[in-house]
C-alpha cells in the first residue's frame, strides 16, 4: 500500500447478540480504504450498518457488539486486534470521532474548555497554561465567539450548533489523521448545517485531516465528500466519487434513493416516487443480495449469491450481479408523477393574531414568544406547508392549532365558530375535528399500550362505539395507514420508525377528523420511508378530504405537499403564498436563506484544488 | 435521529440507545423477573414466605409454649434451633415471627403506598394542592419515625396497629414523592399531548396514560420498603413498643435475643438469618426490575 | 493501663494498631497514630495491688436512670447519691437496729410520745456551714410538704412539735407513737436548709455527705468529689465517684465488663449469665431485699372480687422459674413481701403459697370457673416483659388467660396512683425491707385507705393502725401485729407477691467496701479501689 | 440564590407551625403528664395536684400551647420539668453530641457509599461485586441494635481496642473522642451507605451508558479518568438528595444507637424526655429536629444546585 493509504478496511464484519441470543450481523464483509486528506461520505438509511461500521473502526462497538472478522489497519498497525493501550492512543490521537446528537455528546457538567482540556491530557500534554491556550485556539479555530471567556460556559449555555462545532474541536485536539463525523449534522437546522460542513471542510482543506463522513442525507453528502460510499443492509453496495455516484447510479438502492429525495425543483403537488418496503431485518438476512426483496430490476441470481463488490468504471465499485454487466448507467428515475388533487374549498380553521409565551407561571423569567400574532386560513382539502427551523414556534403553532396548548392571545375559528377557548363540551367536538400526527414516532406513543389500544383510545374517548364496532374500526384505520390489522395486538417497541408513525396516524384518524395537524411527520425517517409516508397522507387527503397542515423544515418535502407554503421565523411568518412561488420567488431575506442552505443532492460543479496539507491550524 | 434508528434496528439498544426499541413485546416486568438474579430473589422470598404461611405445620411447638429448659443448645431433642430464656422453642418462634411480620409489613407498605400515591394524584390535580402536599410528606419526612413510633404506641396502646401506622406513615412521603416525580416527568412526554389531542379527559390521561409509565419507580421502591418495614418492625421491638408480647415477631426474637449474644448466638442467629435471606431477596428483585425497567 | 482485664504481652501493641487504625479512620487528618486510648482512660484505679484500704482513685458508677431533683426528698428509681451527698440522722444494721449517724444517740419517752435526739457537733456543710438541730427540724418539715412527695410523709407528719435543746440536743413531739420513725431517719437526708429550694430544682446540692457536687450534667449523670472536710477522720478513700446514665441494659452491662465503670445495681436479671461468666467482675446479693414483684389484683373486677380466685392465681405461679428464668437466679421466691431481715419474716409466711396448678384450677372451679380472661399491665422493659410473659404462661396452664399490656413507666405509674390499673398488674414494690408497718403506710399498693386494688378492709385498716402506732419498744406485741398482717395479705391476696429481691451488686474484682443502706443509698465511706 | 431561599422560606415556616401543632397534640396525647411522673411511684392525690399546680398544666391547653409558642418566640425555653436543668441547656448538649455522632456517620456514610457504589459498578471480578453485595445486604438486614451489640462485644468487650459507650466532646479531647464515636457513626452509617451505595451503584451504571461518555471514550480519555472526572459528578446530584434524606434517617436512628453506646444525645434525651413526660424538653427538640431536617433539605437543594450547572446558572 501507498503512502497515500492511511486507512484499510478489509472484509469487516460485526455481529452483535440478541437478547434472546441469536446473533445479528450488522456489518458484512465490508471493505474500503482512506487515503490521506480524503473526504469519504458513508451513505445509507436504518439498518444499513453505517454507523456500526464507523464505530468498528476504533473499536468502539456499544453493547454486545464485536468484530467478528477482517481486518482495520490503520497504517499498518490492525486495531481490529489491538489491545485496550493501543486502542486508546489511537482514539482522539489518530482517529477523532464526532457524534450525532450535540445535545447529549457532551459532559453537562464540564465547562466547554474542559471538554478540550481533558483530551489534550489524555494525550500527554502536561501543560497547564499550554492546554488552556490551545483550548482557545482550538474554539477559536472553530468559530466560538469571545473563546476565552466561552471556554468556561458549560454546554447547556451553547446553542445547538455551537455544541456540535466544541465537538469537533475536541474530536480535533489531539490533531488525529483522522475525522470520524458520525451523522453531525442530522440534528442541526440546514443553515447550522451549512455552516457546519463548511467548517468540516475547511478543517479537512487546512489541516489535512481526512473525513469521514457518516449521514444518511443525499445533500450532505453532495456538499461534502469527494467520495461516496453507500450501504444497505450492513454491506456496501456502491462506492465511488461523489460526482459520478450521485449522477450515474449504478446500483438500484442508490438510484432508488436518489429519486426518493426531494428536489426543491419539484413543483408542488407531485408525488415522490419512495422506495417500496422497509430496510430488512438483520436477524433473518440469509445469502443473496439484501436489496432483492425491494429492487425493481431484480433477477433469480441476485437471490441466490452475495454479489461482490466489483469495479465497474473508472474507481467506481457496485455490489450488483445485473449492474456488473450492464455499462451503461441505470436509466434516471422517472419526472415526479403529478397527483390530481380537488381544488381547495372553504376555509375550515382560520387563525387571527395567535400569541403564545411559554414559562409565563415563574414570573421572574418570561420566556420569549413562541408565537407572535401568527394569522393563517386552511382551506377544505387544501394541505398548508409551514416551514421553519427550531425555535421558529412552528411546533408551538401545530399544538395550539390542535388545541394542545391554548393561546394567550388572537382568536381561532374552526368553521366561523370561535374555538380558541372552548368549554370542556366544546373542546371535546373541537377535538373530533381537528386531529394531530406527532414529529417522534417513539415518544408520540405510549410504550405500555398495544397499538390497538392507542389507535382505540380517540373512539373510547370520543365514545365512538361499541367494544367490537371499535375493534373493527381499528382494523379498518390500521389497514388505511398502510399496517396488516393483525399487529394490533403489539407493542409500539416493536416497530420500526415508518410503522410507528403510520400508527400515530391511524390514531389521529380514528374520529374521522376534518383537519390533520401534521408536526414534522417525517423529519425523523429515512427518505425511502419518508416518501412513502408523505405519499400515504396525500392519498389520505385526496381519498378523505382532510385539510392538512404539514409543517416541516424541508422545503423541498414541504412544497411537495403543499398548496400553500407560510415561512415561520422567531415566531411570526415572514412570508406566505402558493408553494411554487414562496420557493421560486422568495421574498423575504430569511426564505432565500433558507432556500440557499437546502443541500441539494447534486455535485458541487467544481471542487477548489485542496491546499498544501499542513499539520498547523490556520 | 436517523442515526438512531440505524442502531435501534441494526443493535439490540446497549442501554446507552433509545429504550423503547426492544424488538420483543412481553411486558419488562416479565423479562425482568424471568433473569437469573430476579429467580434467584423470588426463591429466597419465596422461601421465607412459604416457612412463615407453613408456620402451623412446620413448628413443632407452640410459639408461646414455656418449659423449664431455658436456652437450649442448638439440636437439643425436641429443640431444633434450641430455646430462649423461657424455655420456648426458637424454630416456633422464628416460624411465627416471620408469620407476624408478614402479616404487618404486607398491610404497612402497600397501604402507605396508597396513601402517597392518592396523595400525589392530588397534587397532581393543581398546584395550590401540590405545595400542601409537599408540605405534608415534608412533615412527615421531617418527624423523627422512632420518636413518632415511642408517642404513638404510648396513645394507642401496644399491638400491631401502631407498628403498622409507624410503617405506613414513613412510606407515605417515599412513594408520594416519587409519584409526583414520575407524574410530572410523564406529564411532559409527547404521547401525554396526544392522548389529550386524542379527546382523552384529565382524569383518563392521568389514569390510563401517566400512571402506568410513571409506575416503574414505584414497583422498585415496593421492594425497598418492604424491606425498611421489617427494620422498623425490629426496631420498635427493641424500644419495647412492638407488637404485644408474647407474640414472636423476628425484631422481638432479635431483641430478646441480645443479652445473650455471647453465651446463646444460636438465639440472634435464627431471626437474622431469616431477615438477611429476606433483605437479600427483595433487593435483588429490585435491582432486576430496576435493570429492565432502566432499558 | 489497668489490670481489670489481664492481657497477652502483645496485647498493648495489637492493640494501639488497631486503636490507631478505629481512631485513625475517623480522624483523618489528626494524624495521631498510637494516640490516648480510651480505653484504658475509662477507670483510673491507685498503682500496686495491695490488698488494704488505700486512698485515691475514682470509681464510675453505672446507673440506667439519672436521679429526678423534683423527687430528691423521695425514694425514686435511683437514690444512689443520697448517701453520698448527704448524711441522715441514723443508720440501720442488719437487724434493723439503728446505727449513730449524724444522730449520736436518742431516748424514747415513757408514751412513746417523743423523742430526744443528740447530735453531731462536729459536722458541717459542703458550704462550711456548721450543722444544727434547725437542719434536723427543717428537714423533718421539710418531708412534710406534700410537694417532696416523700414516701414517709405520713410519718414525718407525726412529728408536731420541736424543741431545741442548745444546737445539737432536740426534742420531737409526735401526735401519736409510731414504730417506724427510724425509718424516717434512715429516709431523710440532711439537706443545707437555705438552699434547698435550689436543690429541688436541680441547681445546688449542699449536704454533709462524704462527697459533693462538681458537675450535674442532667440526663446523663453526676460527678463528685471527695469531701475532704468529712466529718469521718480519714474517709472517704476514693477521690471521687462518677455516675453515669447507661440507660440501656446490654450497653450497661458492656460498660462494667469492658472495665469502663466498676459498679451497678441495675444490672437487669436477663444480663446476669453474662456477667457470671466474667472473672472480672463479682455479684454481691443484698439479701436485706429492697423490693418485690408481685402480681397486683384489682379486687373490683369480678370474678378478682372473689378471694378464692385471687388465691388461685397465687397458687398458680411458678415462683422458683421466675426467680431461676428471668431474674438471672437471684431473689427469693416468696409469697409475702418480707425479705428474711424483716421481724415479719416467716418460712412458713414465705412459702404459704407454692407452684401448684392443680391446686389453683381446684380453688377456680370451686369458685366456678374453668376458663378466666383478664388483661395484664406490665413496663414495657425487656426484663419486666420476660417476669410478665413467665406470669401469662403460668396462669395460661390453669385456665386464666391472660393478654400482656406492654406499658411505658409514666403511663403505667398515673394507672397505679390514680387507681386506674386493669384487672391485673406485674410491678415491683418497695419497703418491705425496714419496719413492716411502713409497708402499709407509705408503700401505696398496701396502703390501707387508698390503694391501686382498690381493697379495704375494717380489719386490715385496724391491724395496720395498731402496728403503726405500736411504740417500737414493745417487740413482742409488734411481732403479733406483724403476722396478722402477714396473714390478711396472704389471705386477701389482692397483691400476690412473687419474688423479694435484693438490691443485686455487680462490682469490678478490685472494689471493696461498698455497702447499701435499706433506701439504697450508696455508701462509700469505707469503699476503695485496689 | 438568594431569591431561590426567599422562595423557599415560607413553605419551611409552614412546615414547621404545622409541626409545632402536631407535636403539642400528640403530646397532650400521651397519658400521663409530668406531674404524674413526678409524683414518684408512692405519691397521693394531693401530691400530684400540687404539682400540676406548680407547672402550670392546669391551665387550658391552648393557653398552655401559646405559652409555649411564647417561650419560643421570647428564646427563653425555660426549665425542664422533669429531667431537670434548663431546656436550653439539656438540648443544647444534646444536639451537640448528636452533631458530632451524626456527621462522623454521615463521613463514614460518604465513604463507605462511594466505595460499595463505584465497587458495585465498576469492578470486573465477580468475586468482589459479590463481596460488596453481601456487606451491602448484611448492612440492611442487620437491624443497628444487633450490629451495635455486636461492634461493643468485639472491639470493646473482647479485644477491648474501643470504648463501649459514652462520649467525651471532640473538642476537648479529639483523639479520645475519635475513638468513642468509631463504633456509634459506624454503625449509625451501615444502612444508610449500603443504601447510598445502591444508588451510587445505579447511578454509575446509568453514567457510563451515556453519550458523552462515549464521546470522551472515542477521544482516549483513560477509564479511571472517565470514572472519577466524568461519569461520577454526573452521578452525583440525586446522591445528594439521598443523602439529604438520609440525615433525617441517622437523626431518627440515633434513638437507637445513643441507647446502645450510651450516647448522650438528642435521641436519649427525647427517649428520657417522653418517659418522665417532660413536655418542654420533648416539644422544643421534635421541634428542632423538625427544623434541622427542613434545613438540611434546603442545603441539600443548593448543593445540588452547585453541582449540576445546568440548574446553578438559571
Amino acid at each position: 500500500m501507498t503512502a497515500q493509504e492511511l486507512l484499510e478496511v478489509r472484509d469487516l464484519g460485526v455481529e452483535f447478540t440478541a437478547p434472546d441470543g441469536s446473533p445479528l450481523r450488522a456489518v458484512r464483509g465490508v471493505s474500503f480504504t482512506l487515503r490521506r486528506g480524503e473526504t469519504l461520505a458513508v451513505v445509507g438509511e436504518s439498518g444499513s450498518g453505517k454507523s456500526t461500521t464507523a464505530l468498528a473502526l476504533n473499536r468502539m462497538l456499544p453493547g454486545t457488539g464485536h468484530i467478528t472478522g477482517g481486518t482495520v489497519r490503520l497504517e499498518g498497525r490492525d486495531l481490529a486486534t489491538a489491545d485496550d493501550a493501543e486502542l486508546r492512543a489511537v482514539r482522539g490521537a489518530r482517529i477523532g470521532m464526532v457524534f450525532q446528537d450535540p445535545m447529549t455528546a457532551l459532559n453537562p457538567v464540564l465547562t466547554a474548555g474542559r471538554h478540550i482540556d481533558e483530551v489534550l491530557r489524555a494525550h500527554g500534554n502536561r501543560d497547564k497554561a499550554a492546554r488552556r491556550a490551545r483550548t482557545v485556539e482550538l474554539l477559536d479555530r472553530v468559530g466560538i465567539p469571545d473563546p476565552h471567556r466561552r471556554a468556561d460556559d458549560y454546554p447547556h449555555q451553547f446553542s445547538g450548533g455551537q455544541r456540535q462545532r466544541i465537538l469537533i474541536a475536541t474530536a480535533l485536539a489531539a490533531e488525529p489523521d483522522i475525522l470520524l463525523a458520525d451523522e453531525p449534522t442530522t440534528a442541526l437546522d440546514a443553515t447550522v448545517q451549512d455552516q457546519i460542513l463548511t467548517l468540516l471542510g475547511d478543517l479537512n482543506r487546512e489541516t489535512g485531516t481526512a473525513l469521514v463522513l457518516i449521514t444518511h442525507n443525499m445533500g450532505v453528502v453532495a456538499r461534502a465528500c469527494e467520495r461516496v460510499l453507500v450501504m444497505y443492509g450492513g454491506t456496501v453496495v456502491e462506492d465511488g466519487p461523489t460526482a459520478e455516484v450521485l449522477t450515474r447510479p449504478r446500483h438500484p438502492y442508490t438510484a432508488g434513493l436518489l429519486a426518493a429525495v426531494p428536489r426543491l425543483a419539484t413543483p408542488s403537488g407531485t408525488r415522490l416516487t419512495g422506495i417500496p418496503g422497509s430496510p430488512p431485518d438483520l436477524t433473518l438476512l440469509g445469502d443473496g443480495c439484501a436489496f432483492a426483496d425491494r429492487c425493481t430490476l431484480v433477477e433469480d441470481r441476485c437471490r441466490n449469491a452475495t454479489p461482490p463488490l466489483a469495479r465497474v468504471t473508472g474507481d467506481v465499485r457496485v455490489a450488483c450481479l445485473p449492474a456488473a454487466g450492464r455499462t451503461e448507467p441505470l436509466p434516471a428515475p422517472a419526472p415526479p408523477a403529478r397527483i390530481d388533487r380537488p381544488a381547495p374549498g372553504a376555509v375550515v380553521l382560520e387563525a387571527d393574531g395567535l400569541t403564545k409565551t411559554y414559562g409565563g407561571r415563574g414570573a421572574r423569567k418570561r420566556g420569549v414568544p413562541a408565537l407572535d400574532g401568527v394569522s393563517l386560513t386552511l382551506a377544505e382539502g387544501e394541505t398548508l406547508g409551514i416551514v421553519g427551523e427550531s425555535g421558529s414556534g412552528k411546533s408551538t403553532l401545530a399544538r395550539v392549532l390542535a388545541h394542545a396548548h391554548t393561546a394567550d392571545g388572537g382568536t381561532l375559528r374552526l368553521r366561523g365558530e370561535d374555538v380558541t377557548r372552548p368549554s370542556r363540551r366544546a373542546l371535546h367536538a373541537v377535538r373530533r375535528q381537528v386531529q394531530m400526527v406527532f414529529q417522534d414516532p417513539y415518544a408520540s406513543l405510549n410504550p405500555r399500550m398495544t397499538v390497538g389500544e392507542i389507535v382505540a383510545e380517540p373512539l373510547i374517548a370520543f365514545g365512538i362505539g361499541d367494544r367490537d364496532a371499535r375493534r373493527e374500526r381499528v382494523a379498518e384505520l390500521l389497514v388505511l395507514a398502510g399496517l396488516d390489522p393483525a399487529v394490533a395486538g403489539r407493542h409500539p417497541r416493536s416497530f420500526s420508525g415508518g410503522q410507528r408513525q403510520r400508527i400515530g396516524i391511524a390514531r389521529a384518524l380514528a374520529p374521522a377528523p376534518s383537519v390533520l395537524i401534521c408536526d414534522e411527520p417525517v423529519s425523523a425517517l429515512d427518505v425511502s420511508v419518508q416518501a412513502q409516508i408523505v405519499g400515504l397522507l396525500t392519498d389520505l387527503q385526496r381519498d378523505l378530504g382532510l385539510s392538512l397542515v404539514f409543517i416541516a423544515h424541508d422545503l423541498a418535502v414541504v412544497r411537495q405537499v403543499s398548496h400553500r407554503i407560510a415561512v415561520m421565523h422567531r415566531g411570526r411568518i415572514v412570508e406566505t403564498g402558493t408553494a411554487d412561488e414562496v420557493c421560486d420567488r422568495p421574498r423575504d431575506p430569511y426564505t432565500r436563506a433558507l432556500l440557499a442552505a437546502a443541500p441539494e443532492p447534486v455535485p458541487p460543479a467544481a471542487r477548489p484544488e485542496r491546499v498544501e496539507k499542513t499539520r498547523a491550524l490556520a | 435521529m436517523t442515526q438512531t434508528t440505524d442502531l435501534l434496528t441494526a443493535a439490540p439498544p446497549p442501554a446507552a440507545r433509545k429504550p423503547r426499541a426492544t424488538p420483543r413485546s412481553r411486558h419488562p416486568y416479565r423479562t425482568a423477573l424471568s433473569t437469573a438474579r430476579a429467580r434467584t430473589g423470588l426463591v429466597l422470598v419465596g422461601l421465607v414466605v412459604l416457612a412463615g404461611l407453613l408456620a402451623p405445620l412446620l413448628a413443632g411447638h407452640g410459639p408461646t409454649d414455656q418449659s423449664g429448659q431455658s436456652l437450649a443448645g442448638p439440636g437439643t431433642p425436641g429443640h431444633l434451633l434450641g430455646t430462649d430464656d423461657l424455655g420456648r422453642d426458637l424454630l416456633s418462634r422464628v416460624l411465627y415471627g416471620i408469620r407476624t411480620d408478614l402479616g404487618i409489613i404486607a398491610v404497612a407498605v402497600p397501604a402507605g403506598a396508597a396513601l402517597g400515591c392518592l396523595l400525589a394524584l392530588v397534587a397532581a390535580a393543581h398546584p395550590v394542592a401540590d405545595t400542601v402536599v409537599q408540605r405534608v410528606f415534608d412533615l412527615l419526612l421531617a418527624f423523627p419515625g422512632l420518636i413518632l413510633a415511642l408517642a404513638v404506641t404510648a396513645i394507642l396502646g401496644p399491638g400491631r396497629i401502631p407498628v403498622v401506622l409507624v410503617i405506613a406513615l414513613a412510606e407515605v412521603p417515599v412513594f408520594g414523592r416519587l409519584l409526583r416525580g414520575g407524574v410530572l416527568v410523564q406529564r411532559e412526554r409527547e404521547y401525554v399531548t396526544a392522548a389529550r389531542v386524542g379527546g382523552g379527559s384529565g382524569s383518563r390521561v392521568l389514569v390510563r396514560h401517566i400512571l402506568p409509565n410513571a409506575a416503574d419507580p414505584l414497583v422498585v421502591q415496593i421492594a425497598v420498603s418492604l424491606t425498611v418495614a421489617v427494620f422498623i418492625e425490629g426496631a420498635m421491638s427493641f424500644l419495647g413498643v412492638g407488637v404485644r408480647p408474647p407474640q414472636p415477631t423476628l425484631g422481638a426474637v432479635l431483641s430478646q435475643s441480645m443479652p445473650y449474644l455471647a453465651q446463646a448466638p444460636q438465639f440472634a442467629a435464627g431471626p437474622l438469618i431469616t431477615v438477611t435471606a429476606l433483605v437479600l431477596g427483595l433487593s435483588l428483585i429490585a435491582e432486576a426490575l430496576n435493570r429492565e425497567i432502566r432499558r | 493501663m489497668t489490670e481489670l482485664y489481664p492481657l497477652t504481652p502483645s496485647g498493648p501493641s495489637r492493640r494501639s494498631t488497631l486503636r490507631a487504625a478505629g481512631g485513625g479512620a475517623l480522624l483523618l487528618g489528626l494524624g495521631l497514630a498510637g494516640c490516648r486510648s480510651a480505653v484504658s482512660d475509662t477507670s483510673s484505679a491507685p498503682q500496686g495491688a495491695s490488698a488494704e484500704p488505700r486512698r485515691g482513685g475514682v470509681l464510675n458508677v453505672a446507673v440506667n436512670a439519672d436521679f429526678t431533683p423534683a423527687l430528691l426528698f423521695a425514694q425514686s428509681g435511683q437514690s444512689l447519691q443520697q448517701r453520698l451527698i448527704y448524711n441522715t440522722l441514723t443508720r440501720y444494721d442488719d437487724r434493723l437496729h439503728p446505727k449513730p449517724e449524724l444522730a449520736t444517740s436518742w431516748t424514747y419517752a415513757k408514751d412513746g410520745r417523743s423523742i430526744t435526739l443528740r447530735l453531731r457537733d462536729d459536722v458541717t456543710f459542703h458550704n462550711g456551714r456548721k450543722f444544727t438541730a434547725d437542719d434536723v427540724i427543717f428537714a423533718v418539715k421539710n418531708l412534710q410538704n406534700p410537694l417532696r412527695a416523700a414516701q414517709l410523709r405520713s410519718t414525718a407528719a407525726t412529728v408536731t412539735g420541736f424543741e431545741k435543746r442548745g444546737d445539737h440536743e432536740l426534742v420531737l413531739k409526735l401526735a401519736h407513737p409510731v414504730n417506724n420513725l427510724f425509718d424516717l431517719f434512715e429516709f431523710m437526708i440532711i439537706a443545707d436548709r437555705e438552699s434547698v429550694e435550689d436543690a429541688v430544682a436541680g441547681k445546688k446540692f449542699i449536704g454533709t455527705g462524704p462527697f459533693q457536687l462538681k458537675k450535674w450534667s442532667p440526663g446523663s449523670g453526676l460527678s463528685l468529689i471527695r469531701n475532704d472536710a468529712y466529718w469521718q477522720p480519714g474517709r472517704p478513700y476514693l477521690d471521687g465517684v462518677e455516675l453515669r446514665v447507661i440507660a440501656q441494659a446490654d450497653a450497661l452491662i458492656s460498660s462494667l465488663r469492658s472495665g469502663q465503670s466498676q459498679l451497678t445495681f441495675d444490672a437487669p436479671g436477663k444480663s446476669l449469665g453474662a456477667v457470671k461468666s466474667d472473672a472480672r467482675l463479682t455479684i454481691s446479693d443484698y439479701d436485706t431485699g429492697a423490693g418485690a414483684v408481685y402480681l397486683g389484683v384489682n379486687t373490683t373486677v369480678a370474678p378478682l372480687n372473689d378471694r378464692t380466685v385471687r388465691q388461685a392465681l397465687a397458687w398458680a405461679v411458678d415462683r422458683d422459674r421466675l426467680v431461676a428464668q428471668t431474674l438471672g437466679g437471684y431473689g427469693l421466691a416468696s409469697a409475702a413481701p418480707w425479705p428474711k431481715s424483716s421481724p415479719a419474716y416467716s418460712e412458713a409466711n414465705r412459702t404459704h403459697y407454692t407452684h401448684d396448678p392443680a391446686k389453683a384450677r381446684e380453688l377456680l372451679k370451686s369458685a366456678g370457673h374453668s376458663r378466666l380472661e383478664f388483661p395484664m399491665l406490665h413496663i414495657a422493659l425487656p426484663g419486666e416483659t420476660a417476669i410478665a410473659e413467665s406470669i401469662q404462661y403460668d396462669l395460661k396452664q390453669v385456665g386464666v388467660h391472660v393478654t400482656l399490656q406492654p406499658t411505658d413507666g409514666a403511663t403505667a405509674q398515673k394507672k397505679l396512683i390514680s387507681q386506674g390499673m386493669p384487672a391485673l398488674w406485674s410491678l415491683g414494690h418497695g419497703f418491705a425491707q425496714v419496719q413492716p408497718s411502713t409497708l402499709a403506710v407509705s408503700a401505696y399498693p398496701f396502703n390501707e385507705a387508698k390503694n391501686t386494688s382498690k381493697f379495704r378492709s375494717a380489719a386490715y385498716t385496724k391491724v395496720v393502725r395498731e402496728a403503726w402506732t405500736e411504740p417500737e419498744t414493745d417487740t413482742a406485741a409488734a411481732n403479733a401485729l406483724h403476722q396478722k398482717i402477714s396473714r390478711i395479705l396472704l389471705d386477701e391476696a389482692f397483691l400476690i407477691d412473687l419474688v423479694v429481691r435484693g438490691q443485686l451488686q455487680v462490682s469490678a474484682a478490685g472494689l471493696h467496701g461498698v455497702t447499701l443502706n435499706k433506701f439504697s443509698y450508696l455508701n462509700l465511706d469505707n469503699a476503695y479501689l485496689v | 440564590m438568594r431569591s431561590y431561599l426567599l422562595r423557599r422560606l415560607p413553605s419551611a415556616l409552614l412546615v414547621l407551625v404545622a409541626a409545632s401543632f402536631v407535636i403539642f397534640t400528640i403530646l397532650r396525647l400521651v397519658p400521663g403528664d409530668p406531674a404524674t411522673a413526678l409524683a414518684g411511684p408512692d405519691a397521693d392525690a394531693a401530691t400530684v395536684a400540687a404539682i400540676r399546680e406548680r407547672l402550670g398544666l392546669d391551665a387550658p391547653l391552648l393557653s398552655q400551647y401559646a405559652h409555649w409558642i411564647g417561650s419560643l418566640l421570647k428564646g427563653d425555653l425555660g426549665p425542664s420539668y422533669a429531667i431537670g436543668g434548663q431546656t436550653a441547656d439539656l438540648i443544647g448538649d444534646g444536639l451537640g453530641a448528636t452533631t458530632e455522632l451524626t456527621v462522623a456517620a454521615l463521613l463514614f456514610v460518604i465513604v463507605l457509599g462511594t466505595a460499595f457504589g463505584v465497587l458495585g459498578a465498576t469492578s470486573r471480578s465477580r468475586w468482589l461485586t459479590g463481596a460488596v453485595r453481601v456487606v451491602t445486604t448484611a448492612a440492611l438486614a442487620v437491624p443497628p441494635f444487633v450490629s451495635g451489640v455486636l461492634l461493643v462485644l468485639v472491639f470493646a468487650v473482647a479485644l477491648p481496642v474501643l470504648p463501649p459507650g459514652g462520649r467525651v466532646a471532640f473538642l476537648t479531647a479529639p483523639d479520645l473522642a475519635a475513638q468513642y464515636l468509631v463504633l456509634p457513626a459506624l454503625c449509625l452509617a451501615l444502612p444508610s451507605a449500603a443504601v447510598l451505595g445502591r444508588y451510587l451503584k445505579d447511578g454509575i451504571e446509568r453514567g457510563l451508558a451515556e453519550d458523552y461518555i462515549r464521546t470522551a471514550t472515542a477521544a482516549g480519555i483513560p477509564p479511571r479518568r472517565l470514572l472519577w472526572r466524568h461519569t461520577l459528578p454526573n452521578a452525583l446530584p440525586p446522591v445528594v438528595t439521598l443523602l439529604g434524606m438520609q440525615v433525617g434517617n441517622l437523626l431518627g436512628g440515633a434513638v437507637l444507637v445513643e441507647a446502645i453506646f450510651a450516647w448522650p444525645g438528642l435521641g436519649q434525651l427525647a427517649e428520657q424526655g417522653l418517659q418522665r413526660r417532660d413536655y418542654p424538653v420533648v416539644q422544643d427538640l421534635l421541634l428542632l429536629l423538625v427544623a434541622v431536617f427542613v434545613l438540611v433539605q434546603l442545603l441539600t437543594d443548593l448543593v445540588y444546585a452547585w453541582l449540576d450547572p445546568r440548574i446553578r446558572w438559571e
